[in-house]
């Protein structure tokens, strides 16, 4: 609960003896992100006056976001960033101040968390997402190679609906998740890579399209985000996949509950789940820490590597374990 | 001789008038040479499929643009009634429903729901416009703002937030993704409300007052005005259409696709108006065919299509696409071209 | 055509111009001599204007040449028409609306100092050149602010203001009142005087053999004859420019006056300086012609009748009862028509069809059901193309590809469809060639002898004099009087219409 | 009696005919009667930063506008602009170059390149308007998706691939990022840059033949063609004019954030539009001023500065948003209404 409230304060009434907070997120309608917020506003409740900005994607507005935060008085700064080498330039207004910043969900370069000493980091690393999808994919073949694939090869014969060209997580999502399965010593076949722009429609699309060129060639649908892993489900279900034997293993990342329930139904192989809970949570503690002057790990459980950094962990969802991204939303 | 010339320059005239029809063909033609299985049952009915919610849109904008006005929120607006529905369609045994508690309701409850709020936006627009004189461009651009900011909040609640809405019923899938067997193709329902679609409004424009008054206003306002025609009460009016379409194909589109977001329908104004303006339509407003802006949007969804097909890598996609447009309209202009 | 032609200052010879489905031109010549002011006459739609564009730069031609004296040029566009000494009055007012007047005047021509504008001395040769002409309008004012007789006289000061040799008036009156024209006159005697030829185009008889020492008449796109002025009458004129004698120039009136049908009492304009206090009455089968100097709040009048223009107070009463006219669509069910003034902003819907242009002020007669009958809709349209005489290729032709006159005549048609008790026009014959305007005249004459209320402002005297029954005279936004027709004079009408 | 009626109509006049900068009055008073402490140098000078960039982009747009043209492309051009001054002008010791072996250039010269770029393409967009009587609306369409695939192509490059460009060299960063000293105060360079190219685009606006004939050409083509003017060529040189703002603006993005990706100046063109027409820009052309341009671009600053100062919730931010940009030119068209 609490979504309105936190939100909507200007600095005033209930929260406003707390220490002031200010974040940003990268895009507040992302479907993660949104349940960071909740957990942030959770997390923040009472404790310190949470001041959310949503940057619409936006460096640009995130850039004067900050600004605006700090005008305002913020004691230190939660910055989910659009775009990860912008990090320095948030540095650079902050120092100015000498506010704390804490970075999450989008990691900036080391050497930038290094040169100012009140930066952190609360997330994962950009490219695990990637990797775990591999692996879940790896797995998923060896285990089912018998009936999946089709030509019989050897190799898996894949398409690939990628994310907004030039997001970070698209680019590496797209990079890791070939990279790890070629590691794990599967032969691949990119038979088509095209953008479907994080968005489901696009997918279902380019999925028509694919699927017209190469029918039964495709082996395997990966998806840089659920949201166009489902799109292209849409499209394999109206040309008949998903009934009778006819199948096509999909797999995506974010577990949201759509795709867990195509998982539980089997029309999907897997996910990945990012805890927003406790990168949430963390972020705000943190934060408040800063804010209050004492030292960021203060009364927590988390500890920093050697980056400076509080790391989340992914989680890979498949059948077995849907239970955990179920939980998710509990 | 004499008349021979006359059947030339008449083929010329006749190619000239039609260039549009021309130019998909000959797209068609060049994406074949490219890739010869280009050209199967199967590609025509996905391209058909993909246009048909599509054509619904620009129908919508094209009625405003012939008023000489221009729809920026109709993007946001099919979100919003994606949203609206899907919220509404949820699966009774869905683990994720918006509404635990609602049961499954009969199709056309949610979507005369959806469209019913989308008329409303598309009314209120036409009366901003109208009423207050608020230059179209911003008074949808402001609506497209505010549309975003409504179907934002309408989404992104307890008790799942920003989550895509899904899980839809299967009456909704059905309607939206299935289709008429004939032999061993499907032939989409999707495209069945196209063409009624089609069918509907191109009577509207062609065979009712209302139709006329549209091409008045867009023609000449102040003409429309001395000629008797309430100018703001069918300006409304035909917003109001265009909101009424756009509620029922942003049903589509979160049936077509089994989920919805708040982002569902970005920009689809700017390919839709753009589809218009390739079919024909002018953005001066007066001018404008039901056919034209048919081709309008096939033409877009074979470059989209075809580029997909083709395999062209992403960015050479964008390149080409933005080249296409305009070549198409240049070739369009050659008509009215005239010095003289 | 029998002097040599070496004195002729512009040879147009053989000229051709195709436009889809029309021939414009068909193998045309026009010469004229310098220091003359040359009459170009014919029917709307004879290809007048188009001549005149092929040489301006405006249109190419498909087949002829052009001499200026005496070398062959082609310009490609109107600037280079400017810069060897031609300019243009246009027949539709070209002008930026948005900018001020010596804007307007020096666009395309600006004199700089370095790279900047010299804005002083662009205000100081416009004033030079008012004073010169002597027009009495501030340079600075915004165009759109002007009365469109004001822009017309712009136009005019611009044309000359090039110093051309040779200037073409494209209907330089159309929006003139007697005076002004005048006035034009003046000026156009000193450029004459000064050697520079004027091309003069005009349906205005009067002014034809007033002005003009030579003239070229022109019929369905071919060239006629060119004659002296001197040896010409209006009436051969019009034999040649209409192929047939045109016995008289108004027709036989044929309508009996009877019991009051509109009555107007002490109608005064919501907004201020505009007109006030006006009385007047309108019998059944009646002719009120409506004279007056240009500004004189005449189009007001009508549009506030017509529910365009808001009224402060006063009454309109309809065969006894008082209706509201509080918009367009009320005017026209309480049984009033209105041909405006500016046909292209208010009239014709220019892309459209001559179909639609006909039908779209009567909609509401021809729903069946929700929709509207095809076949009346045919046959109104075949009804306003036949009756009033529309030269137009096919009903789907759209209106703006058509001359003025033939797109005035379409609206004329589209408001006798509405079947008005009351019928108001505003100019309707300004654009329209004689023979045309005869047929006008007698349309008017039918419907009033059919028993329909009419009420004509123009700016032509003879047409008030040789048309309606009565005079209402306008002057400074007041009524100055109504006088007879068959009683009053010119001078009369004249001395009204400066009373305020 | 009448001389005061007189005065007091002046001053209703006044205010109608200057109602876009009272409504900014108007709309820092609401702000801080809901936040006093708004009323703040440091929220001054934030302010007039945020607006400098976009007011060179507005200034850019709004030639085309008084023209009676349109640029969709603006946004993508900046984008590029972003991109390609950001890939000159890494920091020598950055580890991830775009080119690895290129010195670190004078500042200078990679903004002349991007502005070289953007101009290249607005004289594209020009060409394609004027010579081939392509509708601006599709012509800038069909620039702003095939300049997104340039950009992306240029962006997504070996070795780094599509990685944001960041690591901008200090003098960049400082040019963009820095401003002169004045007490406690820091008053950006940026805003300079705006004033300069402020008093440059008046200039050319008001004072030369190019601007005179701007306003001509977007008042009456036909006018302005048959009084000589060169209307292609004039309509060429304003979209180059905008093309090179565009790209000073989108170098100014790029330092001012501290990187660039393909992404960046996304959308700009939809507000500097509708910052236009706020500032009284008229989307049929003829009609603007500089000062005009830069009220609505502050207008639109004060709003969305205002609403997260004021810490109004982001999703009722775009109904308020929407909301007050309708209003504000509903109020700016009261001056126009007329029934008469
Ligand atoms: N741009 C055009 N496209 C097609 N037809 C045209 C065009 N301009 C003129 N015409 C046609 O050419 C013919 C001559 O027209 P033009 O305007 O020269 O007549 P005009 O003698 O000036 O008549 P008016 O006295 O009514 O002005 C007409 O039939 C007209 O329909
Ligand atoms: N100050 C003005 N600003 C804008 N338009 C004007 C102004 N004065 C007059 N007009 C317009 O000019 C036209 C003629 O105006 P008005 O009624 O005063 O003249 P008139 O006596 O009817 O002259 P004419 O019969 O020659 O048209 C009208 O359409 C009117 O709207
Ligand atoms: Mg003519
Ligand atoms: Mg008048």
């Amino acid at each position: 609960g609490g979504t309105e409230k936190s939100s909507t304060d200007s600095g005033k009434g209930k929260d406003g003896d707390l220490p002031a907070v200010g974040a940003t997120i990268y895009k507040f309608d992302d479907n993660f992100m949104s349940y960071v917020r909740r957990a942030m506003e959770t997390a923040a409740d009472g404790k310190v006056n949470l001041m959310l900005n949503d940057s619409q994607n936006d460096q640009a507005k995130q850039v004067e976001q900050v600004d605006t935060l700090i005008a305002k008085g913020a004691k230190s700064l939660a910055i989910n960033l659009v775009d990860p080498k912008a990090a320095q330039t948030i540095i650079d207004k902050a120092k100015v101040k000498d506010i704390p910043v804490i970075f999450f969900n989008k990691e900036p370069d080391a050497s930038v968390l290094e040169g100012y000493e009140k930066a952190y980091y609360v997330g994962t690393t950009s490219s695990e997402s990637g990797v775990i999808q591999g692996e879940l994919i790896a797995k998923a073949w060896e285990a089912n190679k018998e009936a999946w694939d089709k030509n019989g090869d050897g190799k898996l014969q894949y398409v690939l609906l990628k994310g907004e060209p030039g997001h970070p997580d698209a680019e590496a999502r797209t990079k890791f998740v070939v990279d790890t399965v070629k590691e794990k010593g599967i032969q691949v076949d990119e038979l088509a890579l095209d953008t479907g722009m994080w968005d489901a429609m696009k997918a279902t699309e380019k999925m028509d399209a694919w699927l017209a060129k190469y029918n039964e060639n495709i082996e395997f649908v990966i998806a840089n985000n659920d949201g166009m892993a489902l799109g292209a489900i849409a499209s394999l279900e109206k040309a008949g996949y998903f009934s009778g034997d006819k199948f096509m293993p999909v797999v995506g990342v974010d577990a949201i509950p759509e795709a867990l329930e195509m998982i539980e139904k089997g029309k999907m192989v897997g996910t990945v789940l990012n805890d927003a809970k406790n990168q949430g949570a963390a972020t705000v503690q943190l934060g408040a820490n800063a804010a209050n002057g004492k030292d960021v790990l203060e009364g927590t459980e988390w500890k920093l590597d050697d980056k400076k950094a509080v790391r989340v962990p992914y989680v890979e969802i498949t059948k077995e374990n849907i239970q955990v991204g179920k939980d998710a939303y509990k | 001789m004499n008349t021979q010339a006359t059947k030339k320059s008449n083929v010329v005239k006749w190619l000239f008038d039609n260039v549009i029809y021309v130019f998909l063909i000959l797209l068609v033609i060049g994406i074949v040479i490219a890739s010869p299985d280009f050209l199967s049952m199967t590609n025509l009915i996905n391209i058909l499929s993909q246009s048909s919610s599509r054509i619904i849109i620009a129908l919508g904008i094209a009625g405003i643009l012939i008023l000489g006005g221009t729809d920026l929120s109709a993007g946001r607006m099919v979100g919003l009634a994606a949203v609206v529905s899907a919220s509404l369609l949820q699966a009774g045994d869905y683990a994720y429903k918006m509404y635990p508690n609602l049961p499954e309701l009969p199709l056309f409850i949610p979507i005369l729901i959806a469209m019913a709020v989308t008329g409303l936006f598309g009314t209120l627009n036409g009366f901003i416009v109208s009423k207050f004189h608020v230059p179209p461009f911003i008074a949808t651009l402001g609506m497209m703002i505010g549309v975003y900011g409504v179907t934002s909040i309408y989404f992104d609640r307890p008790p799942y937030g920003a989550q895509p809405i899904g899980g839809l019923s299967e009456s909704f899938t059905t309607f939206a993704q299935k289709g008429i067997k004939l032999g061993q193709y499907e032939f989409p329902y999707l495209i069945l409300y196209a063409i009624a679609f089609s069918i509907i409004i191109w009577v509207v424009w062609n065979k009712t007052q209302l139709g006329k008054n549209m091409y008045a206003i867009g023609g000449n306002a102040e003409a429309a005005k001395v000629s008797g025609v309430n100018v703001a009460k069918n300006i409304i009016i035909i917003y109001m259409i265009a909101g009424l379409l756009y509620g029922f194909s942003g049903t589509l589109e979160a049936g077509r696709v089994g989920s919805a977001t708040n982002n569902t329908g970005n920009m689809y104004e700017l390919d839709a108006i753009a589809a218009c303006v390739v079919g024909g339509v002018s953005l001066s407003g007066g001018i404008g065919t039901v056919p034209g802006v048919i081709t309008g949007v096939l033409i877009f969804q074979v470059i989209n299509y075809g580029l997909a097909f083709l395999g062209v890598s992403p960015y050479i996609q964008f390149i080409v696409k933005g080249a296409i447009i305009i070549v198409a309209v240049a070739f369009d202009m050659r008509k009215h071209a005239k010095k003289k | 055509m029998s002097e040599a032609s070496s004195t002729n200052l512009l040879e147009m010879i053989n000229l051709t111009k195709r436009f889809p489905g029309v021939i414009a031109l068909n193998n045309v010549s026009l010469k004229v001599k310098a220091g003359t002011v040359h009459a170009l006459m014919g029917e709307n739609g004879a290809g007048k204007s188009t001549l005149m564009k092929c040489l301006f730069g405006i249109y190419s031609m498909d087949e002829g040449k052009i001499l200026l004296d005496g070398k062959e040029v082609s310009f490609a566009n109107s600037k280079q028409a400017l810069e060897n000494g031609v300019s243009m009055v246009h027949q539709e007012l070209n002008q930026v609306r948005q900018q001020n007047v010596m804007d307007n005047i020096w666009l395309g021509r600006y004199p700089k100092k370095g790279i900047f504008i010299d804005e002083k001395k662009m205000y100081e040769d416009t004033a030079a050149i008012f004073k010169s002409l002597d027009i009495k309008i501030d340079p600075r004012s915004k165009v759109g602010s002007l009365s469109v007789s004001e822009m017309q006289m712009v136009e005019i000061a611009k044309a000359v203001s090039y110093h051309s040799k040779l200037i073409v008036m494209d209907e330089p009156t159309s929006s003139l009142t007697e005076k002004e024209v005048n006035h034009l006159f003046t000026i156009i005697r000193k450029l004459q005087s000064d050697n520079v030829a004027i091309i003069y185009i005009s349906h205005k008889m009067e002014e034809i053999l007033k002005i003009s020492d030579d003239v070229t008449i022109m019929r369905d796109g071919q060239y006629i004859a060119t004659k002296s002025a001197k040896e010409l009458t209006t009436d051969e004129i019009i034999k040649l420019m209409v192929g047939r004698d045109l016995s008289q120039r108004f027709p036989e009136k044929i309508n009996q006056p009877g019991d009051v049908t509109l009555r107007i009492k002490d109608l005064t304009a919501e907004t201020e300086g505009s007109f006030s206090n006006i009385n007047f009455e309108l019998r059944k089968g009646e002719i009120l012609g409506v004279a007056g100097l240009v500004g004189s709040k005449r189009t007001e009048v009508m549009e506030a009748i017509f529910g365009i223009r808001g009224l402060k107070s006063g009454s309109i009463e309809l065969n006894g009862k008082v209706v509201h006219n509080h918009s367009p669509q009320h005017a026209i069910k309480n049984g009033f028509a209105l041909v405006t003034e500016e046909r292209r902003t208010t009239g014709i819907y220019p892309q459209l069809s001559i179909s639609f242009n006909s039908i779209i002020a009567n909609l509401p007669q021809y729903r069946k059901g929700l929709f509207l009958s095809e076949s009346k809709v045919h046959d109104d349209t075949k009804w306003v193309i036949d009756s009033m005489k529309v030269k137009t290729p096919s009903q789907k032709t759209p209106i703006g590809s058509l001359s003025g006159g033939n797109q005035q005549k379409v609206i004329i048609g589209r408001w006798l469809l509405t079947k008005p008790e009351v019928l108001l026009l505003d100019e309707p014959t300004r654009g329209i060639d004689v023979g045309a305007k005869f047929e006008i005249y007698q349309l008017i004459n039918e419907l009033a002898a059919q028993g329909k209320g009419i009420i004509m402002i123009s700016s032509e005297m003879p047409e008030l004099l040789g048309v309606t029954d009565r005079i209402l005279v306008m002057s400074n936004g007041k009524a100055a009087g109504i006088v007879e027709t068959k009683t009053t004079t010119q001078e009369e009408i004249m001395r009204l219409a400066a009373l305020y």
